[in-house]
């Protein structure tokens, strides 16, 4: 490993990677909106997208951006004053936690817990309860439905996450992202090493469930109830105007970017590329890349259901996640069991 | 408290603890408005939904919010004049609403109407009605929550209305039907762009065909929702797709064509047994694509001659009574007209078909999901102001 | 749930993308959206209208014989003419001066006016030469001027220009810093703990203060948070996350629903609170006393170890080798837990 | 750190929790506070844990979460049955059984 020239005490490095952090989820979350959100969705439609903003169109969400900030902000007049602010912060909070642990390189990760799979699954069951207090706090019919709606969905939808990531974790032996990354570069399948190992090839169905299980969490088509706009009009976020608008936005594609990277580190064998040995320092050059490249294929599959899909009901919601998911995911634990024993 | 008071409001207290031991999770019943400003609702119409959870206890709709009072403005208006007002009640398929006011008009003139006029009336109101229902079949997938579907409805729609302003020179407001004829002839080289148009008509048939109605979600959410048996059907008064999907045979192209040329074309009626979302919306694709090859067979077989009968430049229909109704793209339409002679109609009476087809919500809603009555409603496919008038 | 019908449909949308992007197909893979897209970028390019678009009206004005009958025609009666008589040469010499109106003023009130070409028919001017001479058509609105100027544009929302309302980003707040791992320095942690244990306390005493429920259930957010924050501070990593997964994630949101469920106002709740709070004041304050003078004599200056990182694999090998009877046990309080509830809690 | 400062901060939680238990009359803010007293209850044992550095202490920890997430559960159950029957939550009111 290269050693840096300058010895950085502790806690100057966790201010840099705080801030690196802080500038990754505004740029990740435009760049997501953009490309796909605009343009892929436009060109779906045989239609161009903005192209005024910037050449092509690219300045558009900065121009959204100011016109969201010069916004009145607005609170209804029974608000629960202090559950409605709170609320998107809540949720923006669990969007920026997730990034603690996203391995993007050997060493361009915050902090690599021991546990850092277990902790990604429980601080997005936090969003819940931002989705919650932003349903009960704007004291609006349709919010509050919104909201319930929207706790019962992210429940529903954690398990089948969690089951389908254990699969992996099985075959990796290790909860800490950055070891599964390398488990996946050093391993080989049936013996041959060649390209390193990537799990989506024995974890298909593993993949599967979890793209469902984030299409769910990121309550997008086709389990968009919550923000179900012809039903409830906009859910839980009905009432919220100016820059609390802009946190759910920023909240929800930078959990679709976080997600994706998950997905992309667990499934796609994350920063490492064949032909480079995983240990050597390059992949710190080029880590990002090639997770961005990753992470634009995955957002790509999940953008692409929300354009094609219509929504589900909550009970079929309910039943497609308890009656199809789990049993699914606790086969593919069981078979993935068996064959590691084995084999 | 003495003992007798205290054993009185324990006997009270046991009694209401009995009377509600068995009581439903009681969350009172919350009584919820997809009020007249709501994306789903094609215009102003308020439902006023009593909800127990998600489930509707019961649906009651509140119309009116768009009346304009068309037949009062008809009674001060002279004949041409009434037709620039009607074709503004279904503003989608706007031609298909003007042809049985003139139709009413012409028999109680007793003019007839050269065939040529006749077969182009026919073209402009099937036509019309691909303008309409093509769009519905768009709007049905953004009401379940499908982005993409209603941008196809609208990019295909605009080949259609440029057909129809090309002839009439109005997109959405023709004002192309005269008593006794039409305005005028067809422009030049329009018959090969319409043909040309309705084969893109087709493809946007079998793209939606994939897109949504294949689509398992699609399935789930309207297959079994919203079932409105025949005999339910016919006593609301329902007209249209929405019958014909209920199982009846029933189509008024073909029952009593008066006046439009479908009896000299061969095309079939489709229905469906099911009656339930998914079934109206199968029905109006099939008839979607039966439009496309009417079309072509009229192209094919329009008669040479005049546009226009010998009628006096000022109209004066003679004293007397007349109802024409048509099938329209949203169902029966048909027209009371009753004159006295005079410039004007004395008094026109416009049965819509969206009226009806509303009529039924209450009755299809009990103990539907809140998701369902948007299904619902975007299945029955209405226009507010062919409800309101 | 077969797929083949949700494949068909992203193929439908994906075919739909592929045309946009290379109009002229894969074989040339040249990117033309601006060709591909059915839509025109309007301000740009703007489309022609069609010979017969019926525009906005304009008028022949020495054609125009002030005959009203345009103004009587019209269905919104949108059209004021005005007109006087006026004497003009005789047609043939030494004959007598005609009497010809001219007409001075033409308006349409264009708020009323929907274009619907009446006034325009040409079967109305009863004046109208018999035969058409496109020359002197004594007609008093001449062909529609289509020409673009004054042509009210009918075809303005011609696109969808649907540009998704999306947004940039404030000033990046910074995030709720990490899990402050063991290795820092020791005085580190003492700020952090102190930091942590102020914030649960006072959160606490709100928790049990509060009139507001809802607020309740969200200080109760915090302690528990405080609490993970502790056991990680503490090392005790598997238990942190869990404690977050656990009670967090699942047991405040149960609360929350059941105080949803349990139709708590929106606003304070009157009537949380027993009279007579003192006594349980009193208790508190003892059990708190007896405590703190236990704990403060029993372990006067005892030290925690400072590197105590427990990894997940310990916990789980001892909770598999010698805690493996409790761990059944609790699986199955768990599972009577479970159908307890949904039998309590269920309807009917 | 001091062991003891873990142990004062749980002593004065259970402290707040056992005043919010016996002050409240609402049930759901009734089993808020018993979850703060076993909240108090789990940090005592963890850092008894690493004070005599053995893996014990943070299992229990995680048996006593389980065992509270099971309560509250069964708790808001008894609760939802308790609105159903009396439209109200106030425990000082189900006092059906007294004497």
């Amino acid at each position: 490993m290269w050693t840096l020239a300058i010895e950085l005490a502790y806690w100057q490095q966790t201010a840099i990677k705080l801030v690196v952090v802080a500038l990754v989820i505004p740029t990740a979350a435009l760049i997501l909106g953009y490309v796909f959100l605009m343009k892929m969705m436009s060109f779906m439609q045989s239609r161009l997208g903005p192209m005024e903003a910037g050449p092509y169109g690219t300045l558009q969400l900065l121009a959204d951006g100011v016109k969201f900030l010069q916004k009145e902000d607005v609170f209804p007049r029974r608000a629960d004053r202090y559950v409605f602010a709170l609320a998107p912060v809540v949720v923006l909070v669990s969007t920026f936690l997730l990034y603690v642990v996203l391995p993007m390189g050997p060493d361009a990760v915050v902090s690599s817990l021991d546990a850092g799979l277990f902790f990604v699954l429980a601080v997005a069951s936090l969003s819940v309860i931002g989705v919650l207090m932003a349903g009960w706090g704007s004291a609006n019919k349709y919010a509050l439905m919104g909201g319930m709606r929207a706790a019962g969905q992210l429940i529903a939808y954690e398990l089948p996450l969690v089951l389908a990531a254990i699969g992996v974790v099985i075959q990796a032996g290790t909860l800490d992202l950055n070891k599964i990354v390398l488990a996946q570069a050093n391993g080989e399948l049936f013996g041959w090493g060649g390209m390193g190992f990537p799990y989506i090839l024995t974890q298909f169905l593993g993949f599967a469930i979890f793209l469902v299980a984030v299409q769910a969490e990121l309550t997008q088509p086709p389990f968009d109830m919550p923000v179900a706009e012809s039903e409830i009009v906009g859910g839980y976020q009905v009432e919220y105007t100016g820059f609390r608008f802009l946190f759910f936005f920023m909240g929800e594609f930078g959990t679709a970017f976080a997600f994706a990277g998950i997905a992309s580190v667990l499934f796609l064998g994350g920063w490492y590329v064949p032909g480079l040995d995983p240990a050597s320092g390059w992949f710190n050059l080029i880590g990002p890349f090639v997770m961005f490249i990753k992470i634009m294929a995955v957002s790509a599959l999940i953008f692409w259901f929300r354009f094609t899909f219509p929504r589900l009901r909550e009970d079929q919601l309910q039943k497609l996640a308890w009656k199809v998911l789990i049993p699914l995911a606790l086969l593919n634990i069981v078979v993935t069991g068996v064959l590691k024993v084995l084999v | 408290m003495s003992v007798t008071e205290r054993e009185q409001r324990a006997f009270i207290a046991a009694a209401a603890a009995d009377a509600r031991v068995n009581v439903e999770l009681e969350t009172e019943g919350m009584t919820l408005n997809i009020g007249p400003q709501h994306p789903a609702t094609h215009g102003t119409l308020r439902i006023i939904a009593r909800l127990d959870g998600e489930q509707v206890v019961a649906a009651e709709p509140v119309m009116g919010y768009m009346h304009r009072g068309y037949e009062k403005l008809a009674e001060v208006r002279t004949y041409p004049q009434v037709t620039t007002l009607i074709n503004r009640i279904d503003w989608l398929g706007s031609f298909a609403n003007e042809v049985p006011f003139i139709l009413a008009a012409e028999q109680l003139m007793e003019v007839e109407v050269p065939p040529r006029a006749a077969w182009i009336r026919t073209i402009l109101f099937e036509l019309s009605r691909l303008a309409n229902i093509a769009l519905f079949l768009g709007d049905m997938g953004v009401q379940l929550g499908a982005l993409t579907p209603v941008f196809f409805a609208f990019r295909d729609r605009e080949f259609v209305l440029n057909q129809i302003e090309a002839v009439t020179g109005g997109r959405f407001h023709p004002n192309f039907d005269r008593i006794g004829g039409l305005k005028d002839d067809l422009p030049k080289g329009w018959i090969e762009e319409t043909r040309g148009v309705m084969v893109k008509m087709r493809t946007f048939c079998d793209e939606l065909e994939d897109l949504l109605m294949g689509n398992e979600i699609f399935e789930a959410r309207t297959r079994g929702v919203g079932v409105i048996p025949a005999d339910i059907a016919l006593s609301y008064g329902l007209s249209g797709a929405n019958l014909r999907a209920s199982g009846v045979d029933w189509d008024m192209r073909r029952d009593n064509p008066c006046g439009l040329v479908y009896d000299q074309l061969d095309w079939k009626v489709w229905t469906h047994p099911d009656g339930d979302s998914f079934a109206r919306y199968w029905v109006r694709l099939q008839e979607t694509r039966e439009a496309t090859y009417m079309v072509e067979q009229m192209l094919d077989g329009l008669p040479a001659g005049p546009v226009m009968a010998k009628v006096p430049v000022i109209i004066k229909v003679p004293a007397g009574e007349a109802y024409v109704a048509t099938e329209n793209p949203l169902g029966v339409m048909g027209y009371y007209v009753v004159s006295k002679g005079d410039l004007g109609p004395f008094r026109v009476k416009i049965r819509s078909a969206s009226f009806n087809n509303i009529s039924v919500t209450p009755w299809v809603m009990r103990g539907v999901y809140v998701p369902d009555v948007i299904t619902i409603l975007a299945s029955l496919y209405f226009i507010l102001g062919d409800i309101d008038r | 749930m077969r797929g083949i019908g949700m494949l068909k449909g992203m193929g439908v949308t994906g075919r739909t993308m592929l045309r946009t992007l290379f109009p002229d197909g894969l074989r040339k893979p040249v990117p033309a959206p601006s060709r591909g897209a059915h839509t025109v970028q309007y301000p740009h390019v703007k489309e022609a209208p069609v010979t017969r678009a019926r525009g906005v009206i304009g008028l022949h004005h020495d054609n125009c014989t002030v005959c009203m009958l345009c103004a009587r025609e019209c269905p919104d009666w949108c059209i004021y003419i005005e007109g006087h008589k006026e004497l003009a040469p005789p047609r043939r010499p030494g004959g007598k001066p005609r009497q010809r109106a001219k007409i001075d003023r033409f308006d349409i009130d264009y708020a009323l006016c929907m274009y619907c070409g009446i006034c325009v028919e040409p079967r109305v001017r009863v004046l109208r030469a018999p035969h058409r001479r496109p020359a002197a058509r004594r007609r008093p609105a001449g062909r529609l001027d289509g020409d673009g100027a004054a042509l009210r544009d009918l075809r303005a929302g011609r696109q969808r220009q649907a540009a998704q309302a999306s947004r940039s980003v404030p000033a990046p707040s910074p995030p709720e810093h990490s899990p402050v791992t063991v290795l820092g320095a020791l005085v580190a942690q003492n700020i952090a703990f102190g930091v942590i244990a102020a914030i649960m306390v006072f959160a606490a005493i709100r928790l049990v203060t509060t009139r507001n429920v809802v607020h309740a259930a969200l200080f109760l957010v915090v302690v528990l948070g405080g609490v993970a924050a502790l056991f990680l501070l503490m090392g005790a990593e598997f238990v942190g996350i869990t404690q977050i997964l656990v009670y967090i994630g699942a047991v405040v949101v149960l609360f929350l629903f059941g105080i949803m469920l349990t139709r708590t106002r929106i606003g304070d709740e009157e009537g949380t609170d027993h009279a007579k709070r003192l006594p349980a004041v009193l208790a508190a304050a003892l059990v708190a006393t007896v405590t703190i003078y236990a704990v403060v004599t029993g372990f006067g200056d005892a030290e925690l170890p400072a590197d105590t990182r427990t990894t997940t694999a310990e916990v789980a090998d001892s909770i598999f080798s010698t805690y493996i009877v409790p761990f059944e046990a609790v699986s199955v309080l768990l599972l009577a837990a479970l159908i307890g509830a949904i039998v309590i809690a269920r309807r009917n | 750190m001091l062991l003891n400062q873990f142990l004062i901060l749980s002593a004065v939680l259970f402290a707040i929790g056992v005043y919010g238990v016996l002050a409240r009359r609402n049930g759901v803010l009734v089993l808020m506070s018993i979850e703060l007293i076993l909240n108090a209850v789990n940090i005592n044992l963890v850092a008894f844990g690493s004070y005599v550095s053995s893996i014990s202490g943070e299992v229990f920890a995680l048996f006593v979460i389980t065992v509270a997430a099971a309560e509250v559960g069964v708790g808001l159950a008894i609760l939802l049955l308790l609105y159903r029957n009396r439209r109200s939550v106030d425990l000082s009111e189900a006092d059906l059984m007294k004497g």
